[in-house]
Parts: structure tokens; C-alpha cells; sequence
């Protein structure tokens, strides 16, 4: 009875979750890009804790949490300290402009609504409706990745596509074992460091951090 | 199949193996040598040379033997090499060392000078080469024949570039190895083709497989072609100029006189042992590339002013005339005609062993010119008989036997050949009535030709005038170079004499391809291949009248001649003063031929101008096959690889481009 | 117990130059590392000799024929890499490329780099194997960002942006698995373990094993460097430190690689059609071909050798697809040759590019001259690596052009052309620079040039002689791989 | 056997003997043609006598090659004269060589006579070294095919095989072997050295070939030469004969019919010097780079006699 609501509102994050990925898509400005990527963690962080709450799968209550501190808190708050060291903070102008990417998007969603059509009937879990959101999510993502022509939003695309990651293995399998998600967590704080030295490193080299620089290596 | 380890040296494969590892040691032990030079140059190559005598014992010990195999413990762990020793292996291998013998015996006087460093490498190629070669007409499995087959390319490939200080040399031996390399791949190719499947690739359960003709067919393809690239088939013969003059002369001796015949002898191995069914028109593709490609080398070997180039060309109309054969052979044996295929098989193996004496003379010869003048162009040539008469006339019996002039051997097989061809009447298919003909008077050109050539090959570098005065200082070889060269002109003067006894050696082989066998029907001294009124020629006879005729006109001229002579200057229809520069040179020669067949080339000429105060003239005849097949491939190449480099333009959006196209593609591909 | 050691041994390396910082003998310590875990490999492989394929520490880690031998290759390219970087790093400082802290990041990273791999190949669960993947990772994108140049900047960006999203996708691919699995296995840890998997492949769900997949062979592929996933690659090599170029190609590439037949043996049992081997042979053929057209254009010796080793993995994975025990075979005696010669070759290419001072292949000249070891190093290594018999790569291009001849002709015409042009292209460009004039002078120092002879001996060795127990483990392996 | 020598023998020498003869009677008859006064049958011997008495006068730089090349060539064209049947069959030299080793034995002489014009290196030596090579390469094969047709017929290569059964078999037409004949003329002209192709009595450089490579040659060299030469033409002579009129050669053994098989054989040489001499007058000389064609159609004449054989007559 109770699971119904829970399943409503889990729906409803994922949505959000969906929605946010498709205002990156949209935002020029990195600080709104950081911002946005801030809430989609939150939207993630609350989702895996109400299916936590919900199954009484406990293990899922850490990876929410690692997700509220890393994704939430640490990240963003770093990418700001970043982004103003930097000063970097200007408008974005993407490669394929916003409506294109849009619709492309949409494309995209329904396409992955599609391919996880199939899976979600196997899927045993009270999410697995959210799957292909968690897909849609990863694509759009690596959209973005693919529009942006600047290094700090490339970035956040791909932290985006890890959070749409995280929320495929909740709603799909109530979530990976708990040393992987760890070690995953592990690994995203470690690469997250790693791209703070590069961005410092891209900067003082071509003094922006612009990716247009960064065409040298090619077939002559 | 004895284990190998247990019982060794005990039947003629094990010998044959022991002297390839004896080669290879020496090879090692000649990097070792080089801190004592005086050692390593005295030393290494004679004993090669006492490794090839060995070979062609062990190789006449095969013909008289039964087959013998050995499986060594080498190899992949479910393949390894197996070697086996049957007739045809075992004429190979008489030619291989009886050449080698010689060959090598000419090498150790001929690289005496050479600093110790590079001569080491130089000897551990040269008896890898050897090894290699022997191991190929040896391995009884895909893996030992195609290893085999590719350290003899490669080997010969470092041999080519022993002087890589040159640019050309350089550009000749990537040519080659590329062009090997290819051939390689095909013969891969092949073996793919006969193997049983689920990785069994002897030969003996190849010989068992039985074969669709189509896979048949393709099978006989990729190994004329994998051995036509090897042996120098038109028109894959573009590397074979280039390398075989490159290469210092005991090599080239070698490539030419030996290594073409392991490809021949590959395509025998393949066609009339491995593949258990043969087609017809295989025989006469084989025939017409085999003409194309006697009638290109000889006229391309007419036109050449580089002596060493233009042997080269010769090896390829050499080679021509011994596809021509093998596919005459195909032809008889598709057809039933089992005794013709005997004599044709007959031509080609005598023809094969030949060429191995005369060319490998003719390159030992032009080493010798080389070291005594220091230049291959024959332009600056001439006169050399009188300053080195033991190569001039010891090359002369060289020039004469691959003029195919009698009584030497180059004229036996020829006129075997020439049998065979006049033997056709009764094919079952009426079209060849119609190409036989015409095949054999292209044999018949090819061999007239290349009189042409030996005239203006030898006429040019040893007679007339010397066209330089540095000339006059040439040197005669020395007397290790002497002997190999010697023993090499021995051999086409006996293969020459005693046709009847060879090709009672030949018998074994030739019933081993073809389930037939030649009877002389004739006596010792004279060839009677298919019946004394047919045909039959006794070259002893012949010699001996003509030698006897050639006496008694002497001893008769002395008898009713003073014998006064006067020396003085040439007449030359009263031309008062005349100099060097007014005989032909090389390319005038030439001409003549260059005029009929120019549609083969590509004639480059540069013609002074009348008044020029010092007027050079310069003329070059390209091979056109380059230009027709290998340009346009170059060009494909590069255009391709252009747009290749087009995909890699360094933008990072559009390389996530590529993996977000590949992953929807693949979804899509596979949920589908 | 081994395993402990096997990977405790680099990690701590890692930690401990990290720490230690990049006094005189830090090079040193690194080789001693190095030997170590050779040791501790050369150990585990003895017990897997002596008892045959076992899972340890609580199945955590499994050891089985097919990945003892990558791990046993593993640590002993990994070892001689290290000796041959103690020199030549050195020069490089010398060179002014580098500064200590630099050096002690190379060290430190270096050993990381190593323990990740060994961690990648040991671990018995899928999940651990992907964290293990991204942590090599990197480790590796410091290694390649090492010079601080610009090139060497976008290069190492490049190369972590894409394959971490691939290794992002491979992820996807794991919780697909991990989805299926958990319906057969249940849900929990064991779910991921691959024991436990291949225990239950059959019954796995073939639909999302085959989506599962496409995601893990475009994540795991874009590390193998497979077209037109590889565009990283050739960057990541010029651009990053020789020895970090050798372990790259030597390595990194088999890792990958080995994660994705791991996945393939799942999906094969789940599908029972040869899908999977198909892309791969799709996948390994367009790699193939792509590859060797690229060579022809090159200009930088190393970027060259990347592409080539593209080229080769291409092949592998194409054996690999066409399954069966003798591609099988072919395709894991050609991973070993491949990670030996390549890795030899880059020995050789370091000496003689830290020489010449360029890696432009117009500026090296005439090596055979100025330093014959090296020019003979590089000349062998090159004819080996374009599968010239009696070096040790022939004998699996052998296998695996045969066997495609008999089991998909209409593969060869492209094996045969792109085989042409690389052959073509690579030699076309090495040969002038081993041989020939040149003017520059004698090398100054002596090379570390045992490791590529001691490579080149095992090659040769190798294409004439395999020892047993070395032929019965790549039986077993191509057994494991659906033989 | 021994009777079988003693003919041998004695057709040889005969041929040596009688060879410079015709070469006087073609002379004698081309003066008469030409309406000059002739010169006497025999003129030839004089010449060689003539000859074999002058010193011989030898370029500074000659090589044993120079001096050795008449004897070799002479004594070829011996062996050459002794294995064609001229009077009788099937004699012990025959089976030593057939016609393709009788095509052999021109080149070897060929080739020594055109490597001995090259050994002084003057001008016109070597020109007429290269000249004669040209005109051979394509003579040869040619003369080879016309063989070919001939022993196609009689299924062998053996002269007297082939005589036999062109003389001595039921008469029957063959149309293969009148484009041989044709062709056959045609080379034996070129190989001979006579117009159209070239010109025995000139020494113009534009034309000359033969001459030109003796030039150097004098006294007793320059006598074997010529001799050689004679005994050439009188060996194509009867190899003509032998093939396309052979009527009249004695069989193996048969003694009593040698005397009749010499008329016979002397009428038709005379009869064939006349013919040459005839269509020598009538004809012009072609221009040297027009003998490549000449030679051509006559090797192509014999491929397809070859042809027509293959057509019509199998």
C-alpha cells in the first residue's frame, strides 16, 4: 500500500532526474551547469534512499549517503572553488546549438525507453519502470559531453553519466554489491581529483579551458 | 614417423638436416670469428662450400633412396616440423648444392677483402640463406615450409642490402621483401586452402584431403601466385631487376640460380603432390603467363646496359620457359597424355638444373668484372678478355649455354622442351592444337633472343676496345673465384654431354609427379626421349665430329699455309683513325630491339643538341608493367590511407562522436 | 597466499615511492618492486602448475589457465620495463624533461599501474575487474600527462575523457550482468563472481546478456584500442613516456582485452549463437584494416607503433571472434608475442628516439652506425612484429590467417591487403632509419638494451619452440574460451 | 655400318668440294642475267686459293677468340653438310642431331662469327654484329617452325625420318608445307646473305651486314670464312631440296641408286643457283630496317603453315 507512494515519488525523482539531465543539456552557464549536476545527485541521493527505505535494502543507505557527500556536497563545492580560481565562468556555446541537442535528446530518450522496454518486464524489482530513465539519462549525458566544447562541462557530463550509472543499478538490481559501489565511488573521487590537477595544468598551459586548444594531435 | 630424437642420422633426411644445422652453426660461428679475421675469411666460406658438396651428395643419395621423413622436435606443440626427403626434394636439393658448391667456392675468394664486421654478418646470412632454402625443399608441413621459405626471404633481403649506404639498394630490397612478404601471406593463403581444418597442416593429410575443384582452384591461384610473386612471373617480376643486381654477385648467383627454383619447386610440390586433382585450363594460364613472361625477360634483358641487370632479366625469361613447362606438363597430364607430361616434366627439371649452372657462372663472372673495373654499366666495358682471360672464357661457355647453343646443356633442355611441343597432335581440347603451336614459336623467339642477348652481353664487356683506359689495370680473378667458376662451367659443359645418364637420374622424380616415367630409347651417348625415329640427339657425337673436323682443318691449314702473320691496326674499310667510342655501346645494341618491342616500354631519351659543345646523350627503356599495375595500387594506397587520416582530425567531440555512433549502432544491431 | 603478495607487493611499491620521494636509488627501487612481484608471480604460477586452476581468499580471486599466463606476462614485461626505464628516465631528467617530483609521480604511479592490473586480471568478480580497469586508468592518464607538454596535456585528456566513458559504458554493461545474474545467483555479492556466473551461464537471460554486452565490448573495447574506439590511443603513446608506451601496448591493451573474452565466454553460454564472436571479428577486422592505412601516414615513430599495435589487437580480438580452439590458441599465443615484441620495439624506438632527440622518423638516421645494438634491436623488432617467421608472432598470424582462409574466406582479401600495407608501410619506414649514412655521432651512453634482446630471444624462441606446460595452459585457456 | 661411314664420309667431303662450285655457277648465272661477261665457274677456288697464300694481316688488339672463330665455324658447317642429306639417307651422323640441332649448329657459328666481328671493336664490326643478331632472332624460330610443320607431318625431327616420308610415301599435297616452302625460301635468303635482305658483293656501310663483320679478317681466315659460307649455302640448298623436292635420294644401303640420287641432286642444285640468281636480279634490296619485316612474314608464313598443318591435315 505504502509502496505505491514510495513507488510514485521514486518515479517522480526519476523524472526529475531526466528533466535535470535535459537542463544541462540546455545550460550555458557552467555555474548553473554545476549547480544542476548538485541537484541531479541530490534527485539520485533521495531516490536511492527511499528505495533503501522502502525494500529494506540497507546497503543502499550507504551509497545514498556516499552520494550526498560526493555528489552533492564535495563536487560541486569543489568545482565552484575551481571555476573561480579559474575565472572560467563564461557562457558556453556548444557545438550543435540547444534545439538541436534537444531534440536529439528526445530521440535519444525514446530510444532508450525502448531498449529497456524489454528488460524492465524481467526485472523483478518495484523500479524497474525507472530503468529506462536511468538509460535515457546516460545517453543524454554523453550528449552533452559530446556538445560541449569546454573542458569543466565535459566533466560534469561525465559525472552526470556516472549518476545516471548509479540510478540504473538501484532501480534495475536494488544496487551493485556494496565493494563495488565503493570501489566505484573510489574511483570517481580519485578521477575527480586527477581532472582538478589537469584542469590547473590545462590552464596555466593554454590559459583557457577551452577544448579548441586542444586539436593538436592529429593526421596531417 | 621416428621420434627424431632416438634414432638420428641414420637415413638421407638426417643427413640433410645435419648439414642445414651444420650451415647454421657455421653462420654463428662466424659472428664468433670476428675477432680473428684472417680465420673467419679463410675458414667459413670453404667449409660452406664443404656443406653444399655435402647437400648434393645427400640429394643423389635421395634419388637413389627410398623416401625418408623425421619429425623434429621444433615447431608448434601440435605441429611440429616435419621433414621429408622424397625424389623431388632430392633433385632440388643436387641442384642446390652442386650450384652452392661452386658458388660459394667463388665467395671465399671473392669476399677476402672485406672487413671483418660486416663480412660475419655477411656469412651468417649467406648460410642461413642456404639452410633455409634446403629446409624448404625439405619441410613436409605447412608451418616448416612457410618458416623455411620466409628466413630464406629474409636472410636474402639482408644479403641484398649488405651495401645499404646506397639509396637504390635500400629502395631494391624493400621492393623485394615487400613483394616476398605478400607472396608469403598468399601461400598462407593456400595452405589455409589444403589444410584439413581444426589445425592439422602436414602434408601428408593434405595429399589425402579431397578437394572441390573450386576450392581446388583457388588453391592452385593463391600459389601461382605466392610462388609466381617468388619466382619472378610477370608481372610480378618488378623486384627481381632491382634486387638480384643489388645483391653482391655470389649472391645474385644464388638468388637467380637457386632461390627462383624453390618457388618452381613449391609449384610442382603444391599442383602434382598436395592437390590430388588437376584442371586443365590451369595448365594453360600457366603456359601463357610462362610465355608472357620468357618473351618480356629476354626482351627487357636486350635493352639493359647494366650487365647485372640485364642477367636478371634473363633469370625472368628463364623463369618463363620453366612455367611455360610446368604448365605444358599440366596441360598433358589433365589430358591423359601421361608420357608427354614425363618429357615435358623432364625439360622443366633439366632446365631448371641448367640455369642454376649457366646463371650462376654468368653472375660469379660479372663478380669478377666488377671487382677487377669497379662498375656494372657496361658502357665502360670492353677489351676485358685480354686483360682477364679465365673469366672471359670461362663466361663465354656460360653465354653459350643459356644461348642454348649445342653442345652445352642449355641447348639439351631447350631442345627437350621443343619435343615435347612437337609431341602435342591429339589433345582432346581442339583450342590448344591452335596455342601450341604458337607457344612453341615463342619458346623458339625467346631462345633466339637470348643468343641476341649472349652476343651483346659478352661481345660488349669482353671483346672490342676498352671504352675507358682505367681498363687497363683490370686484374684477373683470383684463384678461388677460378675454381667456382670453373666447377660451375664443368658442370654445363657434362650436363651438356650427358643428357642420357641425367635423365636416367631425372627418372625417379619425373615417375614421382606423373605416374610415368621416361625410357631412353636410346644408348649411352645418345637422347632418344620418345623413340630413335622421332627424335634423338648425341651430343657427344656431335662434339666429337665437330672437334675432329675442327682439327683436321687446322693441322690441314698448317700443312699447306706458310703461316706468316703481320700485326697492325684494324682496317675498318680503311677508316683512318678510329677509337673506343665508335663500337656499339650497350644500349646501341640494343636498339634494334628496343625499336620492334617498344610498346613494352617506356623509353626515356635525352639526344643532344647538334651544336652543343659537349653532347650527352641518355636513354632508358622502364618497364612498363610497373607503371600499369603498381602505380595505380600505390595511388589507391595513398588515396585510402588519405581518407583513413580525414577520421583521426583531432577534435575530441567528434571521437565521442565515434563511440556514441558505434554503441546506438550496435543496440540497435543486436535488439533488432 | 601468493596473490597476496602478487598484488600487495606493487601497491606498496607504489605507496612507499609515493612517500619516499625520488632520492638516487628510486629508479632502482622500482626495478627491485618490479622483481618482487615477478617473483610473487613466478610463485603463483608454480601453484597453479603444480594444482591447476583454484580460487583464493574466499573466491575473491580466481587463477585459471587463462589468466595465470597474463599474469605471469604481466609482471615480467612489467619488470623488464623497469629496467629499461632506469636509464633512460634518468636521461630524460638529465634532459631537463622531467624534475624529481615528476620522477617520483612516474614511480609511484607506475607501480599503482601495475597492482591495478594485477588486481584487473586476479579478481574473480566482474565488478571488482571494472574498478580495477578504471584505476589503471588512472593511473596511466598521470603516466601519459607525465611531460607536461601541451601534447602530451591533450593527450592524456583525450585519453582518460574517452575511456572513461567507456569504461562508464562497461559499467552499464556490468549492472546488465549483474541484473541477470542476480535472477539465477540472487542478489548479494556472489552475483558478480565469475565462478559463479560461468557456473550459470546457460541460464542467464540471453536479451539482456546480449544488451550487457554491446555495452562491455564498446567500454572494455575502446581500452583494447579496437576501431573507432581507438582514437585515444595513438595519442596516449607518442605522447606519454616510452616506457609508459610500452607497458601501454604491452599490457593495458591484453587487460582490456581479457575483461572482454571474460564477458564473451558469459554471453556465448547465455546466447548459444556465435553473436558475440561476430562483432568481435567485425570489430577486429575493421581495426585491422583502418590501422594499417593509418600507419601509412605516419610521420612519429612511436604514434606509428601505436597504430600498430591497434593493428594487432585487431587481429586477436578477430581471432578471438572466430572462436574455436585453434583461433583460440592463435589469439592468446599472439597476445604474449605481441606484448613482447611491441614492448621491445619501444624499448629500442626510446634509445633511439632519446638520441636523435625527435621522434619524427625523418631525423633518425642510419642507427646501424651510431649505435648497432640498437639499430639491430630495432630492425629485428619491427621484422618480428610484421610477422616474419622464425620470430615468434608468425607462428600465430600463421594460425589465424590459415584458419580464417578455411573457416571465413571472405575475411582474408581484407587480412591479406591490410597485412600488405602495413608491411609495406611500417618497413618502408624503418628501414631508412637503421640503415644507410647518417652523421650524427656515436651515442654518448650505454643503453639498457638487455630487455629488448632478452624480448626478442623469447620471441624467436617462442615461434620455434613452445614448452609444454606453456602449449597446455593456452589449450586449457582456448578450452576456457570455448575451444 | 662401315659402308654407311664411307658414305658418310664421302657426302661430307663432296659437299666441301662441290660447295664453293655453286657458289661460282649462282655467281655465273647472275652475271649472265645482269648481261655481264661471267666469271669462270671455278672463280671461288681461285679466290680461296688466292687466299691460302696471302699473309695474314691481324689487328693489334685481335684475342685468340678472333683467330680461333673461322675454324669454328667452318667446321660446323662441315658437321651441318654432313648430317643433311644430300645424295643419301639415313646416314651415321644423322641421328647425332636433328633439325633443331641443325637450327643449333647455324647459331653456334652465328654467334662465334659475330662475336669474333665485335673482338677488334671497329665500327662496322660490331655494327654487323648487331645487324646479323637482328636478322637471325627472327630467321631462327623461323627456320625452327618451318622444321616443326615438316616433322609434324612425318612425326619426327630426324632429317632422313623426314625425307623418307616426304620421298618415299604414297605422294600426297600438303598445304602447310607450301607456306614452309615459301617461308624456308625466305630465310635461306636472309641466312645466306643475299638481296633483298643483304648484299654478298658490297661494302657499303648503309647495307652491308655479313661483310661488314668480316672485314677484319684476311688470308687464310678470311679463306675458311668464305668457305664456310659457300658450304652454308650449299647446305640450305640441300636442306631445301631434302625437304620440298626430295625425290630421288637413295635409301639407306642402297648403293646402286647413288649414282642417279648425285644427278639428280646436281641438276636440282643447279636448277635451284639459277632461281636464286634469277630473283636476286629481279629484286631490290630492302631497306635494312625493313629486314625485321621481311623476316617476320617469314616467320609468320611458318606459324601458320604450322597452323594449317594443325587445321587441316591431323
Amino acid at each position: 500500500m505504502s509502496l505505491t507512494y514510495h513507488l510514485q515519488i521514486v518515479n517522480l525523482l526519476a523524472a526529475l532526474l531526466l528533466l535535470i539531465s535535459f537542463a544541462m543539456l540546455s545550460q550555458r552557464r557552467i555555474a548553473g551547469l554545476i549547480t544542476l549536476f548538485a541537484w541531479q545527485g541530490a534527485a539520485l541521493a533521495a531516490s536511492t534512499a527511499l528505495v533503501a527505505w522502502s525494500t529494506g535494502q540497507h546497503h543502499l543507505y550507504y551509497s545514498a549517503a556516499l552520494t550526498l557527500v560526493l555528489k552533492v556536497i564535495a563536487m560541486p563545492w569543489y568545482f565552484f572553488r575551481v571555476v573561480k580560481k579559474l575565472n572560467v565562468d563564461r557562457d558556453v556555446e556548444p557545438m550543435i546549438n540547444i534545439p538541436t541537442t534537444m531534440l536529439i535528446g528526445i530521440v535519444l530518450v525514446i530510444f532508450a525507453f525502448n531498449l529497456a522496454l524489454p528488460i524492465s518486464e524481467l526485472s523483478g524489482t518495484v523500479t524497474r519502470s525507472t530503468l529506462g530513465i536511468a538509460l535515457a539519462t546516460v545517453l543524454l549525458a554523453f550528449l552533452m559531453m559530446i556538445t560541449r566544447s569546454k573542458a569543466i562541462p565535459q566533466v560534469i557530463g561525465f559525472l552526470a553519466m556516472e549518476n545516471g550509472l548509479f540510478f540504473a543499478a538501484t532501480s534495475a538490481t536494488y544496487g551493485m554489491p556494496l565493494v563495488v559501489e565503493l570501489g566505484v565511488a573510489l574511483d570517481v573521487m580519485v578521477g575527480v581529483f586527477v581532472l582538478s590537477i589537469f584542469f590547473f595544468q590545462i590552464r596555466e598551459t593554454f590559459d583557457s579551458l577551452d577544448l579548441k586548444h586542444m586539436e593538436k594531435l592529429r593526421e596531417k | 614417423m621416428t621420434n627424431g630424437l632416438s634414432s638420428y642420422f641414420t637415413d638421407p633426411v638426417q643427413w640433410a638436416w645435419a648439414g642445414v644445422l651444420f650451415w647454421l652453426t657455421l653462420g654463428f660461428a662466424a659472428l664468433l670469428l670476428q675477432q680473428v679475421p684472417q680465420l673467419l675469411s679463410r675458414l667459413v666460406f670453404p667449409l660452406g662450400a664443404l656443406g653444399a658438396l655435402f647437400i648434393a651428395g645427400v640429394g643423389v643419395a635421395g634419388l637413389l633412396l627410398p623416401a625418408s621423413a623425421v619429425v623434429l622436435p621444433i615447431g608448434l606443440p601440435d605441429l611440429p616440423f616435419h621433414l621429408r626427403l622424397d625424389a623431388l626434394s632430392a633433385f632440388f636439393m643436387v641442384l642446390l648444392g652442386g650450384a652452392a658448391f661452386g658458388i660459394t667456392v667463388y665467395a671465399s675468394g671473392y669476399f677476402k677483402s672485406m672487413a671483418a664486421g660486416p663480412l660475419a654478418l655477411l656469412a651468417l646470412w649467406y648460410h642461413l640463406f642456404l639452410g633455409g632454402m634446403v629446409t624448404v625443399l625439405l619441410a613436409n608441413d605447412a608451418y616448416a615450409f612457410m618458416v623455411a621459405w620466409e628466413v630464406m626471404a629474409l636472410s636474402s633481403y639482408f644479403l641484398v642490402t649488405t651495401d645499404h649506404k646506397v639509396p637504390e639498394i635500400r629502395r631494391a630490397g624493400f621492393l623485394y621483401l615487400l613483394i616476398a612478404h605478400v607472396g608469403a601471406i598468399s601461400l598462407l593463403l593456400t595452405f589455409g586452402v589444403l589444410q584439413g581444418g581444426h589445425g592439422d597442416y602436414t602434408f601428408d593429410t593434405m595429399r589425402l584431403a579431397e578437394m572441390t575443384p573450386f576450392w581446388a582452384s583457388a588453391a592452385y591461384l593463391l600459389a601461382l601466385f605466392g610462388f609466381g610473386a617468388k619466382a619472378g612471373m610477370v608481372p610480378l617480376h618488378v623486384w627481381l631487376p632491382e634486387a638480384h643486381p643489388a645483391a653482391p654477385s655470389p649472391v645474385s648467383a644464388l638468388m637467380s640460380g637457386v632461390m627462383l627454383k624453390t618457388a618452381i619447386y613449391g609449384l610442382l610440390r603444391v599442383t602434382f603432390d598436395l592437390l590430388n586433382i588437376q584442371i586443365g585450363w590451369w595448365g594453360t594460364l600457366a603456359l601463357a603467363l610462362g610465355l608472357v613472361t620468357a618473351l618480356y625477360g629476354v626482351i627487357f634483358a636486350a635493352v639493359q646496359s647494366d650487365m647485372k641487370r640485364l642477367l636478371a632479366w634473363s633469370s625472368i625469361e628463364n623463369i618463363g620457359i620453366l612455367l611455360a613447362a610446368f604448365g605444358l606438363t599440366l596441360i598433358f597430364t589433365t589430358d591423359g597424355k601421361g608420357a608427354l607430361a614425363a618429357l615435358t616434366l623432364t625439360a622443366l627439371l633439366y632446365h631448371a638444373l641448367n640455369h642454376a649452372f649457366f646463371k650462376g657462372l654468368l653472375f660469379v663472372g660479372t663478380g669478377s668484372v666488377l671487382h677487377a673495373t669497379g662498375v656494372r654499366h657496361m658502357g665502360h666495358m670492353g677489351g676485358l678478355m685480354r686483360f682477364m682471360p679465365w673469366t672471359a672464357w670461362l663466361t663465354l661457355i656460360g653465354a653459350l649455354a643459356i644461348a642454348g647453343l649445342p653442345p652445352l646443356n642449355g641447348f639439351v633442355s631447350e631442345w627437350l622442351l621443343l619435343q615435347a611441343f612437337l609431341q602435342t597432335p591429339g589433345l582432346t581440347q581442339p583450342y590448344l592444337n591452335m596455342v601450341i603451336p604458337v607457344a612453341a614459336a615463342t619458346v623458339a623467339l625467346a631462345a633466339a633472343l637470348a643468343a641476341y642477348v649472349m652476343v651483346k652481353f659478352f661481345g660488349v664487356i669482353f671483346l672490342g676496345q676498352p671504352r675507358d683506359p682505367a681498363l687497363h689495370e683490370a686484374h684477373e680473378a683470383g684463384w678461388p673465384e677460378r675454381l667456382g667458376m670453373l666447377w660451375l662451367a664443368a658442370g654445363c659443359v657434362l650436363l651438356g654431354l650427358f643428357p642420357a645418364q641425367v635423365i636416367s637420374w631425372l627418372a625417379p622424380v619425373v615417375s614421382l609427379l606423373t605416374e610415368q616415367s621416361l625410357v631412353n630409347d636410346g644408348n649411352w651417348l645418345m637422347l632418344a626421349p620418345v623413340s630413335a625415329e622421332r627424335a634423338s640427339y648425341a651430343p657427344l657425337i656431335f662434339f666429337a665430329v665437330v672437334a675432329a673436323v675442327l682439327l683436321l682443318t687446322f693441322v690441314w691449314v698448317r700443312r699447306v699455309y706458310h703461316g706468316r702473320v703481320r700485326r697492325s691496326d684494324p682496317w675498318d674499310c680503311g677508316y683512318p683513325e678510329h677509337d673506343a667510342r665508335m663500337q656499339d655501346s650497350a644500349e646501341g645494341f640494343g636498339q634494334p630491339i628496343r625499336q620492334i618491342f617498344e610498346v613494352f616500354m617506356r623509353v626515356e631519351r635525352e639526344t643532344p643538341d647538334p651544336f652543343s659543345r659537349s653532347p650527352h646523350y641518355h636513354g632508358a627503356s622502364l618497364d612498363k608493367a610497373w607503371f600499369i599495375f603498381y602505380a595505380p595500387i600505390a595511388r589507391v594506397a595513398n588515396w585510402l590511407s588519405e581518407q583513413a587520416g580525414r577520421l583521426q582530425h583531432g577534435r575530441i567531440q567528434w571521437y565521442l562522436i565515434y563511440s556514441f555512433a558505434t554503441l546506438i549502432f550496435l543496440l540497435v544491431f543486436t535488439t533488432r | 597466499m601468493e596473490i597476496y603478495w602478487l598484488l600487495g607487493i606493487p601497491l606498496t611499491g607504489g605507496i612507499f615511492l609515493a612517500l619516499w620521494g625520488c632520492r638516487k636509488h628510486s629508479p632502482e627501487i622500482n626495478a627491485l618492486f618490479s622483481l618482487l612481484t615477478l617473483l610473487a608471480a613466478a610463485l603463483l604460477t608454480h601453484r597453479i602448475i603444480e594444482d591447476g586452476p583454484m580460487t583464493v581468499g574466499g573466491g575473491w580471486f580466481f587463477i585459471d589457465s587463462f589468466n595465470v599466463f597474463l599474469v605471469a606476462l604481466t609482471a615480467f614485461v612489467a619488470f623488464t620495463t623497469a629496467l629499461f626505464s632506469r636509464p633512460y628516465m634518468r636521461i630524460e631528467a638529465e634532459h631537463g624533461k622531467l624534475n624529481d617530483k615528476r620522477l617520483r609521480l612516474y614511480h609511484s604511479s607506475y607501480q599503482i599501474f601495475i597492482a591495478a592490473m594485477l588486481l584487473a586480471l586476479t579478481t574473480n568478480n566482474m565488478g571488482i575487474l571494472w574498478v580495477a580497469m578504471e584505476a589503471a586508468t588512472l593511473a596511466t592518464v598521470l603516466l601519459v600527462s607525465l611531460y607536461r607538454t601541451p601534447a602530451s596535456l591533450e593527450a592524456a585528456w583525450k585519453y582518460f575523457i574517452l575511456c572513461g566513458v567507456g569504461i562508464a559504458l562497461a559499467l552499464f554493461g556490468t549492472i546488465l550482468l549483474y541484473f541477470a545474474a542476480e535472477k539465477v545467483l540472487g542478489s548479494g555479492g556472489t552475483a558478480l563472481l565469475w565462478t559463479h556466473l560461468d557456473g550459470v551461464k546457460t541460464e542467464l537471460e540471453p536479451t539482456v546478456l546480449s544488451l550487457a554486452f554491446v555495452f562491455l565490448l564498446v567500454g572494455y573495447g575502446t581500452k583494447v584500442g579496437l576501431a573507432p574506439l581507438h582514437s585515444w590511443l595513438p595519442d596516449a603513446h607518442a605522447e606519454g613516456p616510452t616506457p609508459v608506451s610500452a607497458v601501454l601496448s604491452g599490457l593495458l591493451l591484453n587487460v582490456a582485452l581479457y575483461a572482454v573474452m571474460r564477458s564473451k565466454v558469459l554471453v556465448d553460454g547465455a546466447l548459444g549463437t556465435d553473436m558475440a564472436g561476430n562483432l568481435m571479428m567485425g570489430f577486429g577486422l575493421l581495426s585491422v584494416v583502418l590501422a594499417a592505412f593509418l600507419i601509412k601516414r605516419q610521420t612519429d615513430v612511436k604514434r606509428m607503433f601505436a597504430y600498430s599495435s591497434i593493428e594487432h589487437m585487431g587481429l586477436i580480438t578477430f581471432a578471438f571472434g572466430m572462436g574455436g580452439a585453434v583461433a583460440n590458441f592463435a589469439g592468446l599465443l599472439h597476445m604474449t608475442m605481441h606484448s613482447l615484441t611491441k614492448s621491445a620495439i619501444f624499448f629500442a624506438v626510446g634509445h633511439a628516439t632519446q638520441k636523435a632527440g625527435t621522434q619524427l622518423m625523418g631525423g633518425i638516421r642510419g642507427l646501424i652506425k651510431t649505435n648497432p645494438t640498437i639499430g639491430w634491436g630495432l630492425m629485428l623488432g619491427t621484422v618480428a612484429i610484421l610477422g616474419v617467421p622464425p620470430f615468434g608472432v608468425f607462428a600465430s598470424e600463421f594460425l589465424i590467417i590459415t584458419t580464417a582462409m578455411h573457416d571465413h574466406p571472405w575475411a582474408t582479401p581484407f587480412l591479406l591487403l591490410a597485412l600488405g600495407v602495413a608491411f609495406a608501410s611500417i618497413f618502408g619506414k624503418v628501414q631508412p632509419m637503421v640503415f644507410g649514412e647518417t652523421e650524427s655521432a656515436k651515442l654518448p651512453y650505454q643503453p639498457a638494451l638487455a630487455p629488448v634482446f632478452l624480448h626478442l630471444g623469447l620471441v624467436l624462441m617462442l615461434g620455434l619452440f613452445i614448452p609444454p606446460y606453456l602449449a597446455a595452459w593456452y589449450r586449457q585457456a582456448a578450452q576456457l574460451l570455448g575451444g | 655400318m662401315s659402308t654407311g661411314i664411307l658414305l658418310q664420309l664421302a657426302q661430307t667431303l663432296l659437299a666441301i668440294l662441290l660447295a664453293p662450285l655453286l657458289m661460282g655457277w649462282v655467281n655465273q648465272c647472275r652475271a649472265w642475267l645482269q648481261g655481264r661477261s661471267a666469271p669462270p665457274i671455278t672463280q671461288p677456288y681461285r679466290t680461296l686459293k688466292k687466299l691460302f697464300h696471302k699473309d695474314a694481316v691481324i689487328a693489334h688488339n685481335a684475342s685468340p677468340l678472333f683467330r680461333f672463330a673461322p675454324y669454328m665455324i667452318f667446321a660446323c658447317m662441315a658437321l651441318a653438310a654432313g648430317i643433311v642429306p644430300t645424295i643419301a639417307n639415313d646416314l651415321p651422323f644423322s641421328p647425332a642431331a636433328d633439325v633443331i640441332a641443325l637450327v643449333g649448329i647455324f647459331a653456334l657459328a652465328r654467334v662465334f662469327l659475330a662475336l669474333a666481328a665485335m673482338d677488334i671493336g671497329t665500327s662496322f664490326g660490331t655494327l654487323g654484329a648487331r645487324r646479323e643478331m637482328l636478322v637471325s632472332f627472327l630467321a631462327e624460330p623461323a627456320l625452327l617452325m618451318v622444321f616443326f610443320t615438316a616433322s609434324l607431318i612425318s612425326q619426327s625431327t630426324e632429317l632422313p625420318v623426314i625425307v623418307d616420308t616426304l620421298a618415299h610415301q604414297e605422294f600426297a599435297i600438303y598445304p602447310s608445307l607450301a607456306f614452309a616452302a615459301v617461308a624456308f625460301w625466305m630465310i635461306s635468303v636472309a641466312e645466306n646473305a643475299r638481296i633483298p635482305v643483304d648484299n654478298p658483293s658490297t661494302h657499303l656501310e648503309l647495307t652491308m651486314i655479313h661483310e661488314a663483320m668480316i672485314l677484319e679478317y684476311s688470308a687464310r681466315h678470311l679463306a675458311l670464312i668464305e668457305w664456310a659460307v659457300a658450304l652454308k649455302l650449299f647446305t640450305y640448298s640441300a636442306l631445301g631440296i631434302a625437304l620440298f623436292l626430295p625425290w630421288g635420294i637413295a635409301v639407306q644401303g642402297d648403293l646402286a641408286a647413288l649414282p642417279l640420287a648425285l644427278l639428280a641432286m646436281v641438276a636440282k642444285l643447279l636448277l635451284g643457283g639459277a632461281v636464286l640468281a634469277f630473283i636476286e636480279t629481279i629484286s631490290a634490296k630492302v631497306r635494312l630496317f625493313r629486314a625485321p619485316e621481311f623476316l617476320g612474314t617469314a616467320f609468320l608464313l611458318a606459324v601458320l603453315g604450322m597452323l594449317i598443318h594443325f587445321l587441316l591435315e591431323v
